[in-house]
C-alpha cells in the first residue's frame, strides 16, 4: 500500500530527477565533445559565466569577481565558440581533450517565476595525449532552466570555481 | 644583489647558444633547462625592471595588491601619504608573508607569528614586550624591505630588485615616446578593468614573449580558425607579409612595437572623441606618426608591445556581437615558475572615463578572443608548450630551430628616414627582434647588465 | 496507471531522498564555512571520529585505530573548535580554504532504534590561495542520524579514510 | 494528492533506484575487497572488458582498441584473478591498495531483450600504503545488466578509459 | 660512513650563513634550498642520533615498526630474545623491502621477490636452493644489516648510522638528568596511546625545531585562538615575559628544555599520586628543583624539551570538558621529506600504569590542542610553511631574519647558581637556543661532528 | 653528438660501482639517481641502438607511429617509395611537435604553428610566404631531421641518434642468429596484435631488464601465485636449479637470451605446422638446436631475450581455458622517464597468418598472464619499485646488493662445445648476465661506445 504523499513532494521529486537527468545528459554531450547537440541545450538569452576568483581580505567583497571572468557568454559568442570546434582549425583540441563531468549534489527548485533553479558541485577532470596528470577544476554550478516540458533549455550558468590561477593550459572546453 | 656562480660547462653552453643565435638558430634546450631558469631567477629578474601593477589597482590609501617577480612575493601599496611603494612581502622578525591576500584595502599588517605590525608605509609599528625583549628595537632598521627601485611611469608600476642597475627612464628609453599611443586615449588615463585572470603553463616565458614581440607569421595559420568564425577585423591578405595589419616594427628602449596600418576615419573601432583625446595629448612628431606614419601614409595604430623581460600587450578589435568592431587591450605578463613553466597573468585594459557599455563590450571580446578561454589564445598554449617539451629531451633540445627570416634583406627593411625615436623597420615578418630579445636575455645570464646588445650579423640562408 | 509500489519501498526511497537532500545540504554549509547553522545539525549526544589509519599485517586487526583518531570530538569540543573559526585569531584559515565535499553512493537504513544509519563515500578536496596542487582526501563515512521530522540531527560520524599520513598542512576544516 | 503517474515512468525510476543501489553495493565490496562476493554478481556469460585507448587522428577510429585490452575477461579468468586474490602468494596487493569507487552519472534503461543497459561515470582513486600520491583513473562504464529480480548480475562491462597510458604501477584491482 | 662532496660555492654560502647566526640574523634560504637538504640528509641525519620508537610500542617477541631516519626505512624489532635491534629495511640479497607493514609482529620475514627469510633477531634463516645455486652461502655476512648503533634509554628507542660517533648517553649527555621529569610519573612507565598521527607539510624541520627549541614569543599571539576558547591554562601574562610560563631554560646535552612554574600542590592536571610516584624515583637535587626549582622559589614542571636533530616534546594541559584540566605529553618528529618540506609525526604519551579513563581524557585534551586537527598547531602550520615559502624564492630567501632577542642582556641571563647540569637561563624569551641549534646543524653540514659548538658572541642591537 | 660534463665525484662513485659489481655487488643507489638518469640520456640513450616499432605496425604509405627514444620523440613512418623512415617529431622551423597522434595514416604534415608542411618522406613542402620571407628557403636543408641511424631487422625497427656507431648488425651480432626462433614459426612473420599496453611505473628501466635477463630465480617465488592458480604450464620443480624451464642461457651479441627444454613433439602449444614453417627456415645449425639442443639432448624453445638497453621479450604460454594451451609472445620495452621511473610498453606479438581464433586465444592468455592487469606482472612492479624506493634514500642506496649466484662454478657452467655463435651456458641460475649488463650499462656512462665488455672477474663466496 502506497503511504500518502504529498503532491508537492512527488513534484519536487519529479522535477529533480528530470534535471538530474537534464544534467547527465548534457555531461556526456560535453564529454563526447558533440557540441551542436550540446548548443540546441542553450536558450537564447543565455548568460554563461565563469569568475575570476581572487583570495580577497575576509568582509572586502566575493572573491569571485563580477568585473571578470574565464566566460562571459551569450548566445551568439557561444555559437562561435562552437562554429571554431566545429571547424578544421582549432588546434588547440586537436587531438582532443578526455573531459569529464562529475555532477554531484544536484538541488533543484522552481522559483516563483516559473523557471528552475538548480545547485550542483562539479569535479570537473581533463587529460591530453599521453599525460598522467590531470588538470583538474572543482567548483559549483548555480543554474536556470526553463521547463521546455520533454527537456530543459540552460538560461543562465554561473560556475564559481575553487581554482585562482588556472591548472588548466586553457579553456578550451565548457564547465 | 650577489650572483650564484655559473660553471664553465653552462658558460660555454650559453656561449654557442650565442653565436648561433647571431646566425639565425636557436638551440631548442634554451626553453626549457634547469640550469637557464636558474639563472634567469638569480640573474635577470633580480636585475630587471618588472612590471608590477597598474596604479587603478591602488585607487585608495592602504590600496594593495600582492605580486611575484619571478617566485618573489612583492606587495605593491599605496601609502597614508599617497605614494605607491613596493615591499617584499614578508616579515622582517622571522620572514613570515605578511599579508596573504591578492588585492584589497588595509591600513596595518599584522604578521600572524609574533604580531608585529607594520603600517601602509611599511614601517613597523609594533612589537609586543618590544622593552622586555629587546631593550627597544631599532624600528626603523626592521621596516618591511622595499625593492632596491620602483617607479611609476603613465600609470604603470614596475620594481627593480638590483639598486645598481641604471633607472626606469634609462631602461624603458626611447619606448617612453610611444606608450602614450596606448594610454592617452583618455583624459584619465587608463585603468585594469577587474582582477587579471591567471592560468598556469607548462611553456617558457620567453617562447611567449617572442610570440609578443615579432611573430607576425602565425596570426594567419595558428589562428585561422578565429578569421573563420569571424571574429577578427582583418582578412588573411592583412595579416600576410606587406599586409596593412603588418607593416611597422619599431625597436625602442627595452621595448619592441608593432604598427599597423589604419584606414583613415577609423581606430580599431575606438570612438572618434577617444583618437580628438589621444592627439590633443601628443606633440607634433607624435601626431604625424599616428595621422600619416604607415608605409603608405595613412595612419598607424599600435597593435602591440613587449617591454623586456616579460610584459606584453596587446590592442585590438573583435567582431562579437552586431556587426560593430569591439577593441580591447590586454596587457599579459609570463611569469616564470620553473624550467618549461609560467603563469599567465592576463589584464584587460580600458579607459578609465570611458562608459560603462563601453568596457563590458571590450570584456567581451577581449574574453572571446584572448585569456584563459580565448579562441586565439588557446592555440597558442599547444604550440608554444609542445616546443618546450621538445626542449626537455634529449634529442629535441638539440634542434636548433631557424630564425632567419627576412634576414638576407634586413638592412633594406630599416626605415632610414624615421622620425620617431628607436629603429623602425617596414615590415613585421622578420626574425631580428627574436635574436635581438635573446641576446639581451643572454647579456643578463652572462653577466652584463643591459650590456649593449648589439643586432646580430648574419649570413643569406 | 501506477504500478504497487510496496510501502516499504516508498518508504525507503522517501527516507533515502530525505538524507541526501541533508547531505547536500550539510555540504553546502561546511564549503561556505557557515560553521554555526552547520552546527545546529549536530546532536547533543555527538560522536564525531576519524580514525588514524595504519598499514598492518593483514589479519592483524583493523587498519583503523580504535585507540587514536585525528578527530575524537563531543559536542562541547565542537563548539570550541567553531568558536575558534568564528573568531578573529584563527591565523590557519585566514584566509579561507575553498573546501568541497563530492558525497556519492549514499544509502540509507532505518535502523531497529529509529535512529538512521547512513553510509556514503566522500571525495574531499581543498585549495588554498592561489595554489594549483589539490589536497584530496577520501574515505567512506559512517554516519548516524536521528530523525526530527523536517530534518535530521548528526549524532555520529565515523569517517574511515584511505590516508595513512595525510596530504594536508592541518585538519582545519571538518570531514 | 498524488499527480499522474505514468507506468512507465515509475518503472523507469524503479529500475534506476534498484541499478543504484546494484553499483553502490557493488562498488562497497571492490572497496572492502570482498572479491568472493563480488563474483557472486557476475553472469556466467560475462564479457568483461578494458580496452587500450590511444591518441589517434580524428576521423581514423576509435581511440579505444578493439585490438588489445588491459582487461578482456570471461568467467573463468575472473574467477582465476579472484582465486589469486583470495590465495596467500598476491604479493602485489599484500598490504591491499586501499580503491574507492565514485560512480556517478547513472543512467539505465531497459533492452528490448530484457536485458538492462547502464551508462555510468567512474572516478577510481587507490592509495597505497604511506604514499599521499594517488594513483586515479576517469572514465565511463556501459554495463548490461540481467535482472534476477531481487538483484542483478553482470553480464557485461566495458570500461572506456580517459587515460591512454596507465598512471597505476599495475591493476591490481577490478574497474 | 662516505660523504659526498660540497662545493666551494656551497661551502661559502654555508660559512656566510654561520657568520650571520652568531650576529643574530638567518639568512632565509636555509629553510627551503635543494643543497642544504641534500648536505642533511647525508651528513647530518646519517651521523646524528635520531628518535625512532618507544619501547612500549613494541611489547612482545617478534613486535615490530616501520620508521625512517630522513628517507632511509628501519625495522625496529624486539627478537625472541627480549632485545629491542634496529635494521634497514631491505633484503641483503637484491635490496627489495622486507617489511611492507607500519606496525605488527611477525617471527619471521620472507622477501617476496626471491624468498630469503630472515626472522626477528635479523639473522637470514633460509635462502631457497642455497646449495644448488651459491654452494652455501654465508649466511652470517648476508644478515639484516643492523643499523651501526642503537640504544633505547628510558623507554625511547635512538638509532645512529654512523659507528663513528660518540655513544648515546654521551650524545644525549646533561639532559639524561632531566628526562625523568617526563618519564617517571608512573612505575610503570610511559607508554605511547595508540599509532601516531601523521601528516605531511610544505615546511622546513628545522624552523619546526626551533619553534619547540626557544619560541615561547608566538604562544600569546600565533595560538590567541585558543586563549579565546578557553583551553589553555594559562593567562596571556603567564605568557608573557616574566610570566610564570616562560621561567627557565635549560640547555642541557643534544637538549633544549623549557620548565614553568608550578603553584604548590599543582602539577598540571597530573594526579598527586603520579608527582610522588615521580619524586620517590628522584634523586636530591632533581626534587630540589622539581619543588623549588623556579625563579620565584615555586615548583617547576618540565613543558617541553627538544633532542637535536628533530625530536620534540610537549607536555601541557587543556580544559576540555566540566572545568577540569586533563593533562597530555605529546612527542613529535619533524622528519624531512625533501628542501622545505616534512613529515611530521605525533604521538601521545601516557603514563602506562594510569586509568584508561585518564587515558581517554588525555587523548581529547591532545586532539583538540595539538597533532593533525589541533587548534594551535593548525596556525603553526601556517607560520612555518610561509617562511619556508619565502625561503625558496630568490628575494625572500636573501632576508635575513632578525633573532637577537635578549641578546644585549644574554650574560645576565644566565643562572649562576643553577642547581642542575647543562646551563639554565632565567628566560624563555631569547634568540640564543635558535643560534645554538643552528650552529650544530652547520657543525655536521661542515664536517664536524658534534664540535664543540661555541654559543654566539652577539654586539649589542 | 656532444655529450655533457660528468665531473670527478659522479666518475668516482661510477668506478666504485665497477667495482663492486665486477666483484658481485651491486650498490643500489644505480637504480634511483639524478645523475645516472642524466648520464642515461645523454650518454647512452643517444648512442645505442634502441627498439622503435615493428614494421607490422605501418602497413601503408603514411602509415606512423610515434615513439620515444628515453624522453625524445620519435615519428617512424612509411614513406610513399615504402621505405620506413625515422625523424625526430619536431617542425624544423620553431620546433614545434609535428604529429600530436600515437599512430595512424597521413601523407602530409602541417605544423600548426606556421603551417610548414612535411610529406610523409620528411620532406620539407611548403613553407608560406617563402619568396616574399625568406627569398626561397633551402628546403632541402630543412627537412625533418632524421635519426641518425635507422633499419629493420626480422620486422623489428631500430633507431640510434648517433651517426658515429657501428652499424644495427655489428651491434646485434651473434643474436641475429637466434632472433629468427621467434620471428619464423610463419611464412608471414610476426606481427603486433593491436596497440600496446602502456603503464607508468615507479621503478628503473635496468632492474626490469635484469629480470628479464637472468631472474630464473624469482619465478617459482615471486610468481607462486599463478602456479596456485594453474596458469602456467610449468611444475615449481621446473622452473628449479636444474629443471627443464632452466637449462640454457646464452649471450650473444647485444642480447642475453633462455633456451628452455621442449618434450619431443611440443612447442609451448604452438601448432605442428608452425614448427615445420620455422623448421624449413632455418639452417641445419639452427634446426639441430631446435630440436636436439637442450642440455639432456631434447629439443628447445627460447623462451625469452633481451636486447641491450631496454628491449625484453617473453615467450610463454598459458592454461585459460579448457586445458589447452595457448601460447604467447610479449615485447616490452623499459622506458627511463625520470631517476627510478619508468613507462613500459608492452606488445602482443602474433604470427601474422595465424587464423583469428589462435590471436585471440593468445591476447587472452597473454592479459591474464603478463602486461598491465597480468597476474604476473603485478607482483614484479612492486619488487622493483621497492628496491628502487630504496635506491633514493641515503641509507638503503648505500646498501650492496648481492649478485654471486653461481658464481663459485661459473668456468664449469659455460658449454665449451656450443655449436652456436655466442657464449651458452648450462644454467639459467646465475648473476653473471646481470653484471655483464651492467658492465655494458657502465661502458656507455663512462664514455666508450660499445668498448669490449670483459666479464667480471671473481672470487669464490
Ligand atoms: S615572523 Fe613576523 S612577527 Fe615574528
Ligand atoms: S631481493 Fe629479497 S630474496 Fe631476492
Ligand atoms: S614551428 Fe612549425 S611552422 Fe613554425
Ligand atoms: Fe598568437
Ligand atoms: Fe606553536
Ligand atoms: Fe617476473
Amino acid at each position: 500500500m502506497i503511504p500518502a504523499l504529498e503532491r508537492h513532494v512527488i513534484e519536487e521529486w519529479l522535477l529533480e530527477r528530470r534535471v538530474t537527468r537534464f544534467f547527465h545528459d548534457e555531461a556526456e554531450l560535453l564529454t563526447a565533445r558533440r557540441f551542436r547537440e550540446w548548443e540546441a541545450l542553450l536558450a537564447e538569452d543565455l548568460s554563461y559565466r565563469v569568475p575570476v576568483r581572487e583570495t580577497l581580505v575576509p568582509g572586502q567583497g566575493s572573491e569571485h569577481s563580477e568585473e571578470m571572468f574565464h566566460f562571459d557568454e551569450n548566445r551568439r559568442t557561444m555559437r562561435m565558440r562552437i562554429d571554431r570546434f566545429e571547424g578544421t582549425a582549432a588546434w588547440a583540441e586537436n587531438p582532443p581533450s578526455r573531459c569529464r563531468y562529475f555532477v554531484s549534489n544536484i538541488r533543484a527548485e522552481r522559483r516563483p517565476d516559473g523557471l528552475v533553479g538548480v545547485r550542483s558541485e562539479l569535479l570537473f577532470t581533463r587529460l591530453r595525449r599521453s599525460l598522467t596528470d590531470y588538470e583538474m577544476l572543482t567548483g559549483e554550478r548555480h543554474d536556470v532552466l526553463r521547463d521546455r516540458g520533454e527537456s530543459f533549455e540552460l538560461v543562465e550558468r554561473t560556475v564559481l570555481l575553487d581554482n585562482t590561477t588556472l591548472p588548466t593550459r586553457n579553456l578550451a572546453f565548457f564547465l | 644583489m650577489q650572483r650564484t656562480d655559473i660553471d664553465a660547462g653552462l658558460a660555454d653552453r650559453l656561449r654557442e647558444a650565442e653565436h648561433k643565435i647571431r646566425d639565425g638558430f636557436i638551440p631548442t634546450w634554451i626553453y626549457n633547462d634547469p640550469d637557464v631558469y636558474r639563472l634567469e631567477r638569480e640573474r635577470l629578474f633580480t636585475r630587471a625592471w618588472v612590471y608590477l601593477a597598474h596604479e587603478s589597482e591602488l585607487p585608495h590609501d592602504g590600496s594593495f595588491v600582492v605580486r611575484e617577480i619571478a617566485d618573489t612575493s612583492v606587495l605593491v601599496i599605496r601609502g597614508s601619504d599617497g605614494e605607491i611603494r613596493t615591499f617584499l612581502n614578508q616579515c622582517t622578525h622571522r620572514g613570515a608573508e605578511l599579508c596573504q591576500y591578492d588585492r584589497g584595502r588595509l591600513s596595518r599588517f599584522r604578521c600572524n607569528y609574533h604580531a608585529w605590525q607594520f603600517n601602509d608605509r611599511g614601517q613597523l609599528i609594533a612589537v609586543p614586550f618590544d622593552k622586555e625583549v629587546y631593550g627597544g628595537i631599532d624600528r626603523a632598521a626592521l621596516g618591511l624591505i622595499p625593492l632596491a627601485q620602483s617607479a611609476v611611469r603613465q600609470g604603470f608600476v614596475f620594481g627593480c630588485m638590483d639598486p645598481g642597475v641604471p633607472g626606469i627612464d634609462e631602461y624603458l628609453g626611447d619606448f617612453l615616446w610611444y606608450l602614450p599611443y596606448a594610454t592617452r586615449r583618455s583624459a584619465a588615463g587608463l585603468e585594469v578593468f577587474g582582477p587579471p585572470q591567471r592560468w598556469v603553463v607548462d611553456a617558457d616565458w620567453k617562447i611567449a614573449s617572442e610570440n609578443l614581440i615579432a611573430d607576425s607569421y602565425h596570426t594567419p595559420f595558428a589562428h585561422r580558425s578565429i578569421f573563420d568564425v569571424g571574429l577578427v577585423p582583418f582578412s588573411p591578405t592583412d595579416a600576410a607579409p606587406g599586409g596593412s595589419k603588418t607593416g611597422l616594427h619599431i625597436r625602442a628602449g627595452a621595448a619592441d612595437l608593432a604598427m599597423i596600418e589604419r584606414p583613415a576615419g577609423t581606430y580599431m573601432g575606438y570612438p572618434p572623441e577617444m583618437v580628438d583625446t589621444l592627439r590633443s595629448g601628443l606633440d607634433d612628431a607624435q601626431v604625424r606618426l599616428l595621422d600619416h606614419g604607415s608605409l603608405s601614409g595613412n595612419g598607424t595604430f599600435m597593435n602591440r608591445f613587449h617591454v623586456f623581460p616579460n610584459l606584453s600587450c596587446l590592442n585590438v578589435g573583435g567582431f562579437v556581437d552586431d556587426g560593430r568592431l569591439d577593441p580591447y587591450m590586454s596587457l599579459r605578463q609570463w611569469r616564470p615558475l620553473g624550467p618549461g613553466r609560467m603563469e599567465i597573468i592576463s589584464y584587460l585594459l580600458v579607459e578609465a572615463d570611458a562608459p560603462r557599455e563601453f568596457k563590458e563590450r571590450s570584456r567581451r571580446a577581449y574574453l572571446v578572443s584572448f585569456g584563459s578561454s580565448g579562441m586565439a589564445e588557446q592555440d597558442d598554449m599547444e604550440n608554444w608548450r609542445t616546443i618546450c617539451d621538445a626542449g626537455r629531451s634529449v634529442g629535441g633540445g638539440r634542434v636548433d630551430q631557424y630564425v632567419r627570416m627576412n634576414s638576407h634583406r634586413e638592412a633594406d627593411l630599416v626605415l632610414a628616414d624615421w622620425a620617431g625615436p628607436g629603429t623602425a623597420y617596414a615590415s613585421q615578418y622578420f626574425d631580428l627582434p627574436v635574436q635581438g630579445f635573446l641576446l639581451r636575455w643572454l647579456s643578463y645570464l652572462l653577466d652584463g647588465v643591459n650590456a649593449d646588445v648589439d643586432l646580430p650579423r648574419r649570413v643569406p640562408t
